[in-house]
């Protein structure tokens, strides 16, 4: 069924009564040409666009949960592309581009909002490194704009201009990023996929990836085995766990990423504001909620929640910067489940076993990151041949120490990100 | 209307308040929730999406409907809950969410479009056309959402934070939390107790209750007079314990100053407490729950419970003629304190089929209340009976449909609640919080007799993992009154029926959602957004589940309940992030130049938490760049003072110290000889570099070694580390003394001159060559002279113990300006370092090598060192890495700001043709011109060409010669002296 | 969290900070597959974990911790040094 | 040799900071400082600390005082001998580390010196866990820092000099707010 603002008032007349499922709840079939693991909003939007791009729909997504029940359903929902080293420059550009056509695409919406982020930096060394940034995001053919203390006081009056610990210089204003509904986005691209013909299976946990001569034949699940000639683990947080059914031990730590959301508030909070000094970044949800978070709690974790000193770091980190939000009540917290690679980027890549593919590493940007990554791991599994825009996502960069994309310069090694 | 006796509130007096600016008073005691109901206020709100009219629902922090506005100006607060909200003189509150006004609201015409409004409605449409989005849907959906405003102003108040340890925290002050308390109390453990009223007593505040033949409230007040007494037991009111951490760590809010008007300034408004606890006993109690049925929103519409309490415990009649309807016997409670306080009831209806009451008034068993009416305040309820439908004319109605043990806390470690098919409800499963018992109706005991033993069962158990030993028991006697619950959800029928208020979500949308397959808990709560407003769905979890489990033909224990995270009640930001505002943020260090530097008027600025002289202006001087300019000259020409306190400073010491430094450096240590000092470079492990910097040997087995003032603490951070796991073995002892020496470079070519005659004595490279140290004297105090520079001129580093620096300063700065010269700040330091093409972390960013850097030749062939083998890798030592090299413009454009790229010229400035970037430039007031370092793809071996610099950002586009990084004397003439 | 440092007692995790996991540095200054796995390569267990830990605003030691990455619940705590990865 | 010229200055005023009510905050002048790190194995100077200065060394935690001075344990292998100049004999059993103008020592004593503290440092300050004379490396307003309780009422905190403003500051807001706590 196609939806549109007509369709929601035939309905709303006839007491609503003609919405079927979103998508379908199929049986898992014995065998498919490609098991997706991993329900989330890289493996959904991976089934859809093998569909929608390749014509390849004898495809099975497994998820142990529901659909969408990972990061892509517990994130900050910021959508922005202002990366600065190669590899990852022209991926999230792609990927920006793909989110601007996302609803139509979809016939979903995603409500994906184009606000506006804005890093804010406290010194003429920050400034220095914001303007590599924009020059390189205009390099890309994105957009960047670098503006001065009063450039920022414009857009951000509520800051707090004469007593913030670190005080406000300018900001990188990158006005094509913004935010989405993070389930929308998983919900969309699971209804694209399922229509499609691609089979959606949840409550179905994999539970060993069956490989002969150094092949992959299948996978194990709770739901029974499944043949599969290839297997795409898109498990982000569960990478490592995954991967070690299949005999690979991977460059990643899972660590916990906390977020935030207050109650409902009028409008306030126009943009997405980050700060970097205090690592704090807000924006404020559609519904008025203000959704901010921080940096990781910095230790392992499985738990999908963290501790009070970082929550409280964030809050403090809130009240310096912008004092306005104090009144505001923190509703609910959480903590995400983060794939850590040593330098901070993600791998979408083969393995050494023939057939099995590997979408993982996301770190804490994996959310923005849906319909690119999506895209880029379907041109693989269909072609064998990395997508353009990700190439620079290799598995082996690690050992041969080529094209590591270490943004944050903290060091390519792991706990430094 | 407020009753003529009873109640716990101070007749005697009367405090004065308004609502929407309307004069209302109450008495000392109430809430605002509770002055609002006795002053005949029905609406108190509008609800979130269809802005129907809302009045008080429930009396705790549960309230979904009661939300206000407090105060004004900065001050402003929205989303108060009046029922939490203590009344006090003076106290302004507004509605929310409604304009003009709350009995006229404009957006109330959703409520007649709520057929095209239903639960996720807004994923379907608003797609076109595309770019509508931003600036005309969103905006529009923005205003109509959200609750209270806030004021766009800095909060103003104070609020604070603070760390508590106990033995034992026992959460909640009801009958069960009180005997917990009691019993460890007794046995001498350390108890801490926090209740989220203002006054410990739980339900028995609300209830008309006997313990040991007596009104419970004696009991109570009894008992926490013991309490009181008792040393070893804190108790806390006002406070609700909000999250569950690891290993015994608890959060909790406590509402410090929000109870009166005149609050003393630094008294803060909230506090935030950090509870570290060895066991604990959750005795929150249990929440009562609704029955969802068409219009059960409508203003007059209240929990049965809560309206005992206004009853009881505020002497409010909650009107004239009042329904109960409920699936329990605590319901009959109602309408038995009711008709006692003489109020009307009009009917008493119980969903029961067998059920029966003595009590003298209408009575209807096995009927439901089918229907609620009055759009601005309840006028009639219609109600199915097995002998037909019955309309009862009444202006408030209790409901109760079950109560649902407080077990939030007991999920906030990922512990999941277990289904009771007798209580119809969710119970806490047994050790899913390490040392945490419950006890209780949080265990879902619903009688007074029962909350007593489980409380002193639960402190027994408690005790005995405490190591003590449990006191003699005396459980008074107390009620036993029955519950007796049959499961009712939702009563069939049309119309729109709500199971969460606070957001707006009906049966109806709840069915939708399953119907349009988001069948998982998880997926209802997000398409529906149920669980999602302010009451986090306290109120309305369960009857939504239950109603998704109907709908898709599962039980309740199968569908299974949403995850309860953090907090239990929301925290303001200001509470949490208390002590952040302004520059409470991070600690501030000042150099022990600090107040001179300001005397001398130059702006500081920080070096990550030190601040820092940018330059010191002298008369006359307009812009920066002429104080710099000549700050720059001083130092080519004369002499420059600058503090280089910031400087991570590490003290060396042990047989190994040598060795040591032979691992953590690329180059080699060992061979250095006492007295000298040598420049090193310490990589990662990872093979790029963390840092450089000087290190001196001034005895034996004794060095001492500088860092860069942003990497000071990541390196002893990652020497200790070194020393204590990667080479335990090694005697290697490491201290930092930054803080202990204030340290001075004196740079120029009259430096030596100027230390001599500070000194008396000779300083010729006979007596102190380039890169030699020696200790000295100043007028008594011992020191240490350091031949080193970072200005490429004749220069020394002289420290003194910090007690001394600021008179050092004073000093050298005056003999400085004697001679021509002068102090320098960080803008000039930056220059000469630019000139002489040295490094700063805009060079040392993090992703570059040793190879990048130029600095192979500091990487020893011939010894081990941490990050060889890493930094070997193919990739690292790749030709065409972009390598440092220096800038200089040749074309008519001088511009060469940092952040610009590089590209061979005639090509286009895009990603796939960029040759490297521009880290750090300035005007060389020396050269006369501009000069930049920056990384080039094959850089060292591209000097002489010519390149195109741009610079999208700044609209620069300059043509550059590549050249050296060394502009000024290569040979180091200057330096030698 | 809280953890008990060996000379410290019970402290509250934000005197700790995580040092990585522990794992036995290898022999040789030639890049191999041993350094590649050292230094990237991680079993990432769901469960039990040895660690290093800094308590860093506290004594400064560097402890060898035993954690459960799952609930956090600590198992042992003791010093690094002297202890052996 | 060179006129005497250089003249000492201690971080912060000495003396009296705030008193409010029976609760004071005190700057305490800056006393002779000197790290001692035994290496491996700390008899030798357990034996030349009580030879040389008639002072025990502290267990973890402790603390060790004559007329003559204090030896505190100051974290992992290290102590602060505090008072009188080492004695250079020490040197065989230790190194010795000048640190008397690197650390900032701040009194703060009276009835509610210990609700003070527990908005400043999360340490559990209990008789059982801190008594007279105990010591503890922790944090302290998120600084490093080391408290020492040296009166059944009274705690002596040290920080880095360089952030001895800060220190002073948030003792005396806290002990303000903490004061109009009681004052309710």
């Amino acid at each position: 069924m196609r939806f549109s603002g007509l369709r929601v008032l035939k309905e709303g007349l006839t007491g609503n009564r003609g919405w079927g499922p979103h998508w379908r709840d199929p049986a898992p079939k014995p065998a498919y040409d490609i098991v997706i693991i991993g329900g989330g909003g890289h493996g959904l939007a991976t089934a859809f666009y093998l569909a929608k791009e390749h014509g390849l729909t004898n495809v099975a997504v497994l998820e142990k949960g529901y659909l969408g029940g990972g990061n892509v359903g517990r994130n900050t929902t910021i959508v922005r592309a202002n990366y600065f080293l190669p590899g990852n420059s022209e991926f999230y550009s792609h990927s920006l581009k793909l989110w601007e056509g996302l609803e139509n695409e979809l016939n979903y919406n995603v409500m994906h909002s184009q606000r506006g982020v804005i890093n804010l930096f406290h010194s003429d060394g920050q400034r220095d490194a914001a303007a590599r940034r924009g020059n390189a995001m205009i390099n890309q053919g994105d957009d960047a704009e670098l503006l001065d203390r009063e450039g920022v006081r414009r857009l951000l009056p509520y800051l707090d201009y004469d007593q913030a610990r670190f005080p406000i210089y300018g900001a990188l204003h990158h006005k094509r990023g913004g935010t989405a509904r993070h389930d929308a986005v998983a919900w969309g691209f699971a209804r694209g996929a399922s229509a499609r013909g691609v089979d959606l299976i949840q409550n179905c946990e994999v539970t060993g990836i069956d490989t002969s001569g150094g092949r992959v034949t299948g996978v194990q699940t709770s739901r029974g085995a499944i043949k599969a000639r290839k297997v795409a683990i898109v498990t982000a947080g569960r990478s490592g766990q995954v991967a070690q059914m299949a005999g690979l031990r991977l460059p990643i730590e899972s660590h916990i990423l906390q977020a935030f959301v207050t109650e409902g508030l009028k409008p306030v909070i126009d943009n997405v504001v980050t700060f970097g000094m205090g690592h704090f970044y807000i924006s404020q949800s559609d519904k008025g909620g203000l959704v901010f978070g921080g940096d990781l709690d910095f230790y392992p974790s499985y738990a999908q929640r963290g501790n009070l000193p970082t929550a409280e770091h964030v809050m403090e980190a809130g009240m310096t910067l912008m004092p306005m939000i104090g009144k505001a009540r923190v509703l609910r917290s959480w903590g995400g489940i983060m794939d850590m690679t040593p330098d901070g980027s993600p791998i979408i890549d083969r393995t050494h076993i023939e057939g099995l593919y590997l979408d993982c590493g996301w770190c804490y940007g994996g959310f923005k990151a849906v319909p690119g990554s999506g895209f880029a791991l379907a041109h693989l599994l269909a072609t064998d041949r990395p997508h353009d825009s990700a190439a620079g996502f290799r598995l082996e960069r690690f050992r041969d120490g080529q094209g590591l994309m270490d943004e944050e310069g903290t060091g390519a090694q792991h706990n430094t990100h | 209307m407020r009753l003529s006796k009873g109640g716990r509130i101070d007749r005697s007096r009367a405090v004065s308040f308004t609502f929407d600016g309307r004069a209302l008073s109450g008495h000392p005691g109430d809430t605002l929730a509770s002055a609002l109901l006795a002053s005949g206020q029905k609406v108190v709100g509008r609800s979130f999406k269809y802005h129907r009219p809302r009045g008080v629902f429930s009396a705790g922090s549960e309230e979904p409907n009661a939300l206000v506005t407090l105060g004004a100006g900065a001050r402003r607060e929205p989303n108060v809950r009046a029922t939490m909200q203590e009344l006090f003189d003076g106290l302004e509150a507004q509605s929310q969410n409604c304009w003009p006004s709350l009995d006229w609201d404009l957006l109330e015409v959703n409520d007649l479009f709520a057929d095209f409004l239903g639960a996720g409605f807004y994923y379907k449409t608003f797609m076109w056309p595309r770019k509508a989005w931003e600036w005309l849907y969103e905006p529009a959906i923005r205003r109509a959402a959200g609750l209270g405003a806030l004021s766009g102003q800095p909060d103003p108040e104070p609020n604070e934070k603070a760390f508590a340890h106990c033995d034992l925290l026992v959460i909640g002050g009801g009958p069960a939390g009180l005997m917990v308390a009691l019993q460890a109390g007794r046995a001498g453990a350390d108890v801490i107790l926090c209740d989220e009223d203002h006054e410990p007593g739980g339900r028995l505040l609300s209830e008309v209750e006997e313990i040991a033949g007596a009104p419970a409230m004696e009991w109570v007040a009894a008992t926490l007079a013991e309490l009181e007494a008792m040393d070893n037991v804190r108790i806390m009111i006002r406070t609700t314990v909000t999250g569950v951490y690891d290993q015994g760590t608890f959060g909790a809010l406590e509402r410090v100053g929000r109870h009166m008007k005149h609050r003393p300034g630094p008294l803060p408004l909230d506090c935030f407490w950090r509870i570290a606890a060895k066991a604990s006993v959750l005795a929150a109690g249990a929440l009562e729950r609704p029955v969802a049925f068409q219009d059960n929103d409508r203003p007059g519409v209240m929990l049965a419970g809560a309206m005992r309490s206004y009853l009881n415990r505020y002497a409010v009649a909650p009107g004239d003629a009042v329904t109960v309807f409920g699936n329990n016997d605590d319901a009959h409670r109602t309408a038995r304190d009711l008709l006692a306080a003489g109020v009307h009831v009009a009917g008493l209806v119980d969903s029961r089929p067998g059920a029966a009451t003595d009590l003298d008034l209408p009575f209807y068993a096995g009927a439901q209340v089918t229907r609620a009416s009055g759009r601005m305040g309840l006028e009639a309820v219609s109600i199915r009976t097995p002998s037909g439908e019955v309309k009862l004319q009444s202006d408030a109605l209790a409901v109760s449909g079950g109560w649902n043990p407080s077990l939030h806390l007991t999920c906030h470690l990922n512990g999941r609640p277990e289904w009771s098919e007798t209580l119809a409800a969710f119970l806490p499963r047994p050790g899913v919080v390490p040392g945490m018992q419950v006890a209780g109706a949080a265990t879902g005991i619903f009688t007074t007799a029962g909350c007593l033993a489980s409380g002193a069962e639960a402190a027994g158990k408690a005790l005995e993992t405490l190591g003590l030993s449990v006191p003699p028991l005396d459980l008074p006697q107390a009620g036993e009154q029955g519950y007796g619950v049959q499961p009712l959800w939702a009563v069939a029928g049309n119309g729109r029926a709500w199971l969460d208020l606070a957001n707006d979500v009906t049966v109806k949308d709840v069915r939708q959602a399953a119907s349009e397959n988001f069948r998982s808990v998880e997926h209802m709560k997000r398409y529906t957004t149920q669980g999602m407003a302010p009451d986090q769905g306290k109120i309305s979890n369960l009857g939504a589940m239950a109603v998704l489990a109907d709908a898709t033909g599962r039980d309740v224990a199968a569908t299974g309940i949403t995850t309860y995270r953090p907090p239990y009640v929301p925290v303001p930001i200001a509470a949490l992030g208390a002590g952040g505002k302004g520059k409470g943020f991070a600690p501030e260090r000042l150099t022990t130049s600090h107040a001179q530097s300001l005397a001398m008027s130059a702006p500081m600025i920080e070096a990550g938490l030190w601040y820092r002289p940018s330059y010191f202006p002298r008369t006359g001087e307009k812009h920066w760049r002429q104080s710099c300019d000549r700050e720059v000259a001083h130092v080519r020409e004369a002499v420059g003072v600058a503090d280089v306190s910031t400087l991570g400073k590490i003290d060396l010491q042990g047989r190994d110290a040598a060795r040591f430094l032979d691992l953590v450096y690329t180059n080699t240590f060992s061979t250095l000889k006492e007295g000298r000092a040598r420049y090193g470079v310490m990589l990662r492990e990872d093979g790029h570099v963390m840092d450089d910097g000087t290190t001196a040997r001034i005895g034996p087995e004794h060095f001492v070694m500088t860092t860069t003032t942003a990497a000071a603490g990541e390196v002893m951070g990652h020497l200790e580390f070194v020393s204590q796991v990667l080479v335990p073995g090694w005697d290697v002892r490491l201290i930092s003394v930054t803080e202990q020496w204030a340290q001075f470079a004196v740079a120029g070519p009259q430096s030596r001159a100027l230390l001599e005659e500070l000194l008396g004595r000779d300083l010729s490279d006979a007596a102190l060559s380039f890169m030699g140290t020696m200790p000295i004297e100043i007028g008594g105090v011992e020191g240490r002279l350091f031949r080193i520079s970072f200005s490429g001129e004749l220069a020394y580093e002289i420290a003194v113990p910090a007690r001394y620096g600021e008179s050092l300063f004073t000093r050298l700065v005056g003999m400085a300006e004697a001679r021509g010269g002068g102090a320098y700040g960080m803008e000039a330091l930056n220059v000469l370092r630019i000139e002489k093409g040295f490094l700063t972390h805009a060079e040392l960013h993090g992703r570059t090598t040793a190879f990048d850097l130029g600095l192979e030749r500091w990487m020893s062939p011939s010894k081990s060192f941490i990050c060889k083998a890493a930094a070997s890798r193919p990739g690292l030592l790749a030709e065409d890495r972009e390598r440092l090299i220096g800038l200089r413009p040749v074309g008519a454009s001088k511009m060469i700001p940092p952040g610009a790229f590089l590209f061979n010229e005639g090509d286009e400035a895009v990603r796939e043709n960029a040759q490297g970037y521009v880290t750090s430039s300035c005007y060389s007031p020396t050269l006369g011109e501009t000069i930049a370092l920056g990384f080039l793809k094959s850089g060292p071996e591209r000097i002489g060409e010519h390149l195109r610099l741009v610079d999208h950002l700044r609209e620069a586009v300059t043509i550059c010669e590549v050249c050296e990084t060394c502009f000024l004397d290569p040979e180091g003439e200057r330096t030698r002296g | 969290m809280r953890m008990t440092c060996p000379l410290c007692g019970a402290r509250d995790l934000r005197e700790f900070t995580f040092r990585g996991a522990a794992l036995a540095r290898p022999e040789g200054d030639d890049w191999n597959e041993a350094w590649h796995d050292y230094l990237h390569l991680r079993d990432n267990p769901a469960g039990e974990s040895r660690e290093y830990w800094a308590h860093a605003a506290g004594c400064g030691a560097v402890l060898l911790v035993t954690r459960d990455t799952r609930t956090h619940e600590i198992f042992a705590v003791e010093q690094a040094r002297g202890a052996g990865a | 040799m060179a006129e005497p010229m250089l003249k000492a200055q201690n971080a912060l005023p000495q003396g009296e900071a705030l008193v409010l009510g029976d609760t004071r905050i005190d700057v305490l002048p800056m006393p002779r400082m000197t790290s001692l790190m035994p290496g491996p194995g700390h008899a030798a100077l357990a034996k030349a600390l009580r030879k040389h200065h008639g002072l025990d060394l502290p267990d973890p935690g402790g603390r060790v005082s004559s007329d003559e001075g204090e030896c505190l344990w100051f974290g992992l292998g290290q102590y602060m001998l505090i008072g009188p100049a080492p004695s250079p004999l020490l040197a065989g059993a230790a190194t010795l580390t000048e640190q008397s103008d690197a650390w900032t020592s701040v009194l703060l004593e009276g009835p509610l010196a210990r609700q003070v503290l527990a908005r400043l440092t999360p340490l559990d300050l209990r008789d059982a866990s801190l008594p007279l004379g105990a010591t503890a490396r922790s944090e302290i307003a998120h600084m490093m820092g080391s408290l020492t309780r040296v009166g059944s009422e009274a705690f002596r905190l040290m920080v880095f000099r360089s952030m001895a403003q800060t220190l002073l500051h948030e003792l005396k807001d806290t002990l303000e707010a903490v004061a109009a706590r009681q004052a309710l």
